[in-house]
């Protein structure tokens, strides 16, 4: 009696401590968007920030000029992480396919293996692989080298959630299809396959900002570059890269452009985020009416 | 009669190869492949490091590019330094994350937190790096470094506050595994079948008990692998850290003092690193880098799936 | 033989026959009065309102979605799980009204509930037996005595006494429901819920369990929801049959009646088509 | 695995039956008694009682339909069921003709009285007799012990014939009055309904026989 | 929704009763077409096909138990299948006894001849009348029907009566030689079968009624 | 009825009433013949040997892993996605040993399944029904017409005729599991496996599927896996028992027999305690 009073109440209190360290959790969010708003926005709001190539004067304590803008970037990491999808993502898919559909062999449990210690390889790894495979022998820094070493950090992204939303499908509906005597191919392609598509779809997506938003693996194989770029067989400057270089330049100017851009980054990456989450919602109901 | 014999003599059941198999198998070998040749390539541009130094290199201190002598012990240090005292940091709040999103359910609360939680694993190292820089770090100086090292400073550990330093570095490196924390300890305890939530409510038990006797220990494994990948990203973080460790090549004396990670070794040198030996050493650095993680990933991944197993056999 | 014969009583004339009928109704355990049920804007019973007899088994049936499981989890407050479910009307149990009580720990002991997966704790045999009393401080010795005479009560202790300290989940199916049954009477309820506690068990599995069941009367009040008609027929006393109202698109109580009346003279034609199988 | 619930009802619909039986025999106890004793209210007394015999029957088989309806048996268990059925019917039956010889003692105790044949004392023991081994039979599942007692039928026949014939020749023989030949008719109607009795018996030893080992058999 | 296959094994239940009725009805023709016709060998057939009867019984009764244990049935169902089986259990009792008017008939043909009783022929039209009737109206499921055909019973009893008096008459009026008075007994116990037919037909009549709506009831 | 009476034809003698009885065994579809069958080293299943009648509907009872659904999926290879699973003895099917056969896709076309789980296809029903044979490269007119004409043999027409193009997944799951059996006589099979087609369905939508099935053998051969032994003996015309073998762990088959013979004069012991549920 008296002890279930003091049970109830105790188990009242603690999951209050739970919502309390929940919303801990999210200051960081909250803070990181709003001054990344605060401090990018003065650069965003002039609507050329997004299109010029100009560097600001950089002086110190000189006034933005006006001219200064992010647009080689944004175009650079556009060219690379689209080299890198048309690399990453077919790949990834028939790989993902392959671990879903043939599960127990012993084969895709290595793949299985490989892909998620890839998954946890850091990303400055990837970019000396990048570059000692391509730059050193290539003898200079290319966009085209940048974009390999994003796809072997999309890859196994792409990979594992392929897999994870075609083992989604339920069994039975592989079974019914083989047993309406369809060769297994086309079970997996045309009857498995469109039943995961937003979830796979997901996954490219989450791939993709995830590679938009790497800075280590283009620092020593993009390298990045002042001038608006379109060769990928050249330097490329990349937002990530933008960030990170001027951030950490004394220049008022410069950090502002650092801000500017991170401002940019960080819309394209959470808008892709929110999509595919949007996405992978539908699918998920869907899995569960199958 | 005839026919039986045929069919008894007939023991193993002919199976026609299934090309598909073969055709999406081969393409899936491009991923363990790749792995293979990262290592590769890395131990053969490291070579002339791993000739020169040996097993010295894991355990002197110094950094020196001019006399070409180079030590790979404080960047280890800072490495796992920053990790686990960021995961220290972030466990009990991931946990407590996890179990508030495993909730069955949905409200828009927690349907907000989700979000928030995963948008928060969204968001660019680099941005997190600016903003540490620029906001987290100067603030912890003031209200975390400086009034802790002005009690605690006779403990020569919390002594030197410092904007750029360990403890900085730990702080956004917290923020950062929060996300693969949470998101996994989540998918772990919603794992755990319903029936054994409601069969403890049944018999009488409190939320709390529910949660802490019964939920937590069926999801116990799969919360540690969680913890061990985590530190796996821990270790493996480079941009953001790079931007507030501070950038000195030491073993320091107090939490609060800049020093140097693998990661941001590589992002900061690598680039100017000229001659034979200096960028070999480097690329060793990252070699070592990549082996840890691989360790620290295998393990947390047996974790992860047995745990997750067990549910599944559980339900 | 000789005595008997000038004086012969007269013959019973219960309408029910057999053991059970001999047993008679008994007084009523669980008093459900005018109860709805309403998950958030959807009705799911409407108007629900008949005894429970005590230290009888009362089975619940009729066709899926009339809210079999929906009266069952009011009897024990477990749509409190449920955000924005709520209820009107009563149940009292000894008096004290179900759906307005505060004191769901003690309700939730007194009217323990059994579910389709037996989901096992993930510990020992002992101590998933030993979970609840734990939580209400017994001391040791009694905690273990309670442990022991559940199991033998679930007619479990033979098969599982040398393995009390292996995981539960290692038990087969059948063995983990008559753990869950034990699980659930080591506090000594009143009233046991189950709910189609043998629908994922094999033919054999599930003879054992209505065995228990029959067993179990003489000190629990058992009401059981089951789909198999057969088995509702096989162990119950008294049979409740909900029908999903076609316009209304909420469940009600039909008939409640004893099994046996219910199944030779059912007194609503809804009820004869639905156990002959002629519904819907 | 025993089926506790189901095995119960078996039992207690056993017990009825021999319930039922047990009546029986004392109501053609009963009959001929009055019959020897020529006592009407006894004849009476008998008819009354049938009225339970009949609700027992009654009562027995709403029983076997609510375990039909409640147990689903198969096999051995319906056989079982029905046979217990069957020769409930068939002991009300039995308790019918004790009651038509109760009526027909009715229309002797009207007439003067005159000694009656030892027949039909020995037709009645064998009767009862049969129908207190055949419940033991039915009781103890002993088949061989069914068929012997069916077997007894001829015993009872042979009798039987010889009231049969006897009773033609007394009437043969010319000087009879209307008292008598009513007389003589009404016994040998008390005869054939005992004869009839031992059938029945015959029948319930048949039933057992098929509830026991699933044969369909002809006695007799 | 309708059950097909159960439907289905019910229609074939109910069409081998009425298979059964039919024959039945032959068979007491039969018998007292032999009987006013003294011809033995007739008599003869009908106690031949009567094997005929037997075997559909026997049929009928595995057929019922076929259902119940395949399929289970309750409440009205099961009410149905049992009624049809008591049915056939009296039809089959029916057959017995124009057995044993055939029987009888061959104790008659060795008898010198003499003029049957009218009663005899309106008997047995009224006998075999009710057993075609009330086959009927369990073909028709009508309940009243069948309450109107059991109601006719008392017609026979009352002839049954006159009959029993008249032959006691004659029994008792004296001179009677043994021929004649085995030959009155003998139709008497004719004339107590067609009796016993048509209180079957009653118990038929209750089973019917038993079997549309659950009530037991108690005819005449 | 006067010119019937003197010519009374001899009563039938067939052992099995009724008309299922009368419609007799007919010749065998299926001839399973000494058949043993091994998932890697474990033995499933150990020299099973009997023959499906043909267009009659063949149930297969047992306990709880007895290999049953084993059994009928080594009739379509279905086991085939079991690595390291192989069988060994034949099963015919026309003179074909399917054990052996190399076409699968034929084999599994002229031997259709139905699962447990219905499992529509994520699209439209109509397209859930043309699904295979478009795959097989019917033309348009030959696939339309079998789409109507599959759907009204599954009884489901008239209840989707007006949603043929809603997603297949907003049916109920009665209407799921018939329109699972549309699907799998679109490409005309000759027999079809059912593995526990109703045991996720509730009385009402099982009761459906059954009729439909009696109505179905009038073109197809059934074979249905049940744990359900009151199905069984509802719905078959011929029943087999399996047991596990005690000492030897692999499935054996105890007796074939028509249902209405197995539910009455079994003549295993085994079987007889298994149908009589006393039975382990
Ligand atoms: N959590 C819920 N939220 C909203 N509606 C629900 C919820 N649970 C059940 N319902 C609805 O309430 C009705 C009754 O559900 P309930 O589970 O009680 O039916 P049931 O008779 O138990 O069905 P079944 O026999 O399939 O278990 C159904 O229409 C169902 O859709
Ligand atoms: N994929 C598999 N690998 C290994 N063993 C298996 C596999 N599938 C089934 N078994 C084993 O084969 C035996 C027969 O399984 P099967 O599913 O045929 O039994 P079942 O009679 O269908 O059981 P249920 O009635 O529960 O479906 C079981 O002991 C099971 O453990
Ligand atoms: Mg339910
Ligand atoms: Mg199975
Ligand atoms: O009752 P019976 O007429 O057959 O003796």
């Amino acid at each position: 009696m008296n002890r279930n009073h003091r049970r109830t109440y105790l188990s009242g209190a603690g999951l209050g401590l739970m919502y309390v360290l929940t919303l801990l959790a999210l200051i960081p969010l909250g803070l990181v968007l709003w001054f990344t708003i605060a401090k990018g926005l003065p650069s965003v709001i002039h609507p050329q920030f997004l299109f010029n190539s100009e560097l600001p004067p950089c002086e110190p304590r000189c006034p933005v000029v006006s001219q200064a803008g992010v647009g080689h970037a944004i175009v650079g990491t556009g060219i690379m992480v689209g080299i890198a999808s048309l690399i990453a993502i077919p790949v990834g898919v028939l790989a993902g396919i392959y671990l879903a559909e043939y599960r127990v062999t012993p084969w895709s449990n290595w793949v299985r293996l490989a892909s998620d210690v890839l998954v946890g390889t850091p990303s400055i790894a990837i970019g000396l692989f990048a570059y000692a495979f391509l730059v050193v022998p290539l003898h200079h820094f290319s966009a085209f080298s940048g974009a390999v070493a994003l796809a072997v950090l999309m890859l196994p992204i792409v990979t594992r959630t392929t897999e994870g939303a075609v083992a989604l499908i339920p069994n039975g509906l592989r079974e019914s299809g083989l047993a309406l005597g369809l060769p297994r191919w086309r079970v997996s392609l045309q009857l498995v396959l469109p039943a995961a598509a937003p979830g796979v779809i997901t996954g490219a997506l989450l791939s993709v900002a995830r590679a938009a938003g790497e800075t280590a693996p283009l620092l020593f194989t993009a390298f990045g570059a002042h001038i608006l770029e379109f060769d990928p067989s050249g330097p490329m400057q990349a937002l990530p890269v933008t960030v990170f270089k001027y951030a950490l330049l004394p220049y008022k100017s410069l950090q502002d452009q650092a801000w500017g851009a991170a401002l940019v980054l960080i819309v394209m990456v959470l808008s892709i985020n929110l999509i595919s989450r949007w996405i992978l919602r539908r699918q998920i109901a869907l899995a569960g009416q199958l | 009669m005839a026919v039986r014999v045929e069919a008894k003599t007939a023991i193993v059941t002919s199976r026609p190869r299934d090309g598909f198999q073969w055709v999406v198998g081969i393409v899936a070998s491009a991923v363990p492949a790749l792995l293979l040749l990262i290592i590769l390539t890395l131990l053969l541009q490291a070579t002339p490091a791993i000739q020169h130094f040996g097993a010295r290199f894991l355990v002197t201190t110094d950094w020196n590019p001019v006399t070409d002598s180079f030590g790979a012990l404080p960047a280890i240090f800072g490495t796992v330094f920053t990790a686990f005292l960021a995961l220290a940091l972030a466990l009990p709040v991931g946990v407590a994350v996890a179990v508030v999103l495993a909730e069955p359910g949905h409200t828009t609360l927690r349907g907000f937190l989700g979000t928030g939680i995963e948008l928060l694993a969204a968001i660019p190292s680099v941005v997190y790096g600016i903003w540490a820089l620029y906001v987290l770090a100067p603030w912890s100086y003031e209200h975390i470094e400086i009034p802790v090292s002005e009690h605690l400073g006779f403990i020569g550990w919390f002594g030197s506050p410092a904007v750029r330093g360990l403890f900085n570095a730990s702080l956004v490196l917290a923020v950062m595994v929060l996300p693969t924390l949470t998101a996994i300890s989540r998918d772990v305890m919603k794992a755990v079948p319903r029936g054994l939530k409601e069969n403890a409510v049944a018999l009488g038990a409190t939320w709390w008990e529910t949660t802490w006797r019964v939920m937590l220990p069926s999801a116990r494994a799969g919360i540690f692998g969680a913890t061990i990948l985590a530190l796996g990203r821990a270790l493996g973080e480079t941009i953001a850290v790079t931007m507030v460790i501070g950038n000195a090549y030491i073993i320091p004396h107090s939490i609060f003092q800049p020093a140097y990670t693998l990661a941001s070794v590589i992002a900061n040198e690598f680039t100017e690193a000229t001659g034979m030996l200096y960028p070999a050493a480097l690329i060793e650095l990252g070699l070592v880098l990549i082996l840890v993680t691989l360790v620290v990933n295998m393990l947390a991944l047996v974790l992860v799936q047995s745990s997750t197993r067990d549910a599944r056999r559980a339900l | 033989m000789a005595d008997v014969r000038p004086y012969i009583e007269p013959p019973v004339t219960s309408g029910r026959p057999g053991l059970r009928a001999l047993r008679g109704a008994g007084d009523a355990k669980l008093k459900v009065d005018h109860l709805s049920f309403f998950y958030d804007r959807f009705q799911a019973l409407h108007e629900v309102t008949f005894e429970i007899p005590q230290k009888r088994i009362t089975a619940i049936i009729g066709p899926s979605g009339c809210g079999k499981s929906t009266l069952l989890r009011v009897f024990n407050r477990m749509y409190d799980l449920v955000p924005k479910a709520h209820a009107s009307g009563a149940v009292f149990l000894d008096n004290e009204n179900v759906v307005t009580s505060r004191r769901l720990l003690e309700l939730r002991q007194k009217v323990g509930m059994v579910f389709q997966r037996p989901s096992p704790f993930p510990m020992s045999v002992r101590d998933n037996v030993a979970f609840a009393p734990r939580l209400l401080g017994w001391p040791q010795s009694r905690v273990r005595s309670a442990v022991e005479e559940s199991l033998e009560r679930a007619a479990l202790l033979d098969e599982v006494k040398d393995r009390l300290d292996q995981p539960a989940t290692s038990l087969s199916g059948g063995q983990q429901q008559r753990l869950a049954i034990a699980r659930c009477i080591a506090v000594s309820p009143q009233v046991i819920l189950m709910d189609e506690p043998c629908s994922a068990l094999d033919p054999v599995a599930t003879l054992k369990i209505e065995d228990l069941m029959a067993t179990l009367t003489r000190d629990f009040t058992i009401v059981i929801v089951t789909h198999n008609m057969q088995q509702a027929a096989r162990v119950s006393d008294f049979t409740a049959f909900m029908l999903m109202n076609p316009e209304g698109r909420y469940g009600e109580l039909i008939e409640f009646a004893p099994t046996a009346d219910l199944f030779n003279q059912p007194q609503d034609d809804r009820t004869e088509a639905y156990i002959t199988g002629r519904f819907g | 695995m025993p089926r506790l619930t189901f095995e119960r009802e078996l039992a207690s619909l056993r017990e009825s039956l021999v319930r039922m039986g047990t009546l029986v025999e004392s109501q053609i106890e009963a009959a001929l008694d009055a019959l020897r004793r020529r006592d009407g209210s006894a004849a009476e007394k008998v008819r009354t009682q049938d009225q339970y015999l009949n609700e027992l029957f009654r009562q027995m088989r709403e029983q076997v339909f609510m375990v039909i309806s409640t147990q689903q048996p198969v096999a051995r268990d319906l056989r079982y069921l029905m046979g217990l059925q069957w020769i409930a019917t068939e002991l009300e039956r039995m308790g019918d003709y004790a009651v038509r010889i109760a009526r027909m003692t009715g229309t002797l105790v009207a007439l003067p009285d005159r000694p009656l044949r030892a027949e039909f004392g020995l037709m009645g023991e064998l009767a009862i007799g049969q129908v207190h081994d055949i419940l033991e039979a039915l009781i103890d599942q002993n088949e061989p012990r069914a068929r012997e007692v069916a077997a007894r039928d001829n015993e009872i026949d042979r009798l039987y014939h010889r009231v049969f014939e006897d009773l033609v020749k007394e009437i043969g023989n010319g000087h009879i009055d209307s008292d008598g030949a009513l007389r003589s008719v009404t016994l040998l109607l008390v005869a054939h309904n005992l004869e009839r009795i031992s059938d029945r018996v015959t029948n319930v030893a048949e039933d057992i026989i098929f509830l026991e080992s699933g044969q369909v058999v002809e006695l007799g």
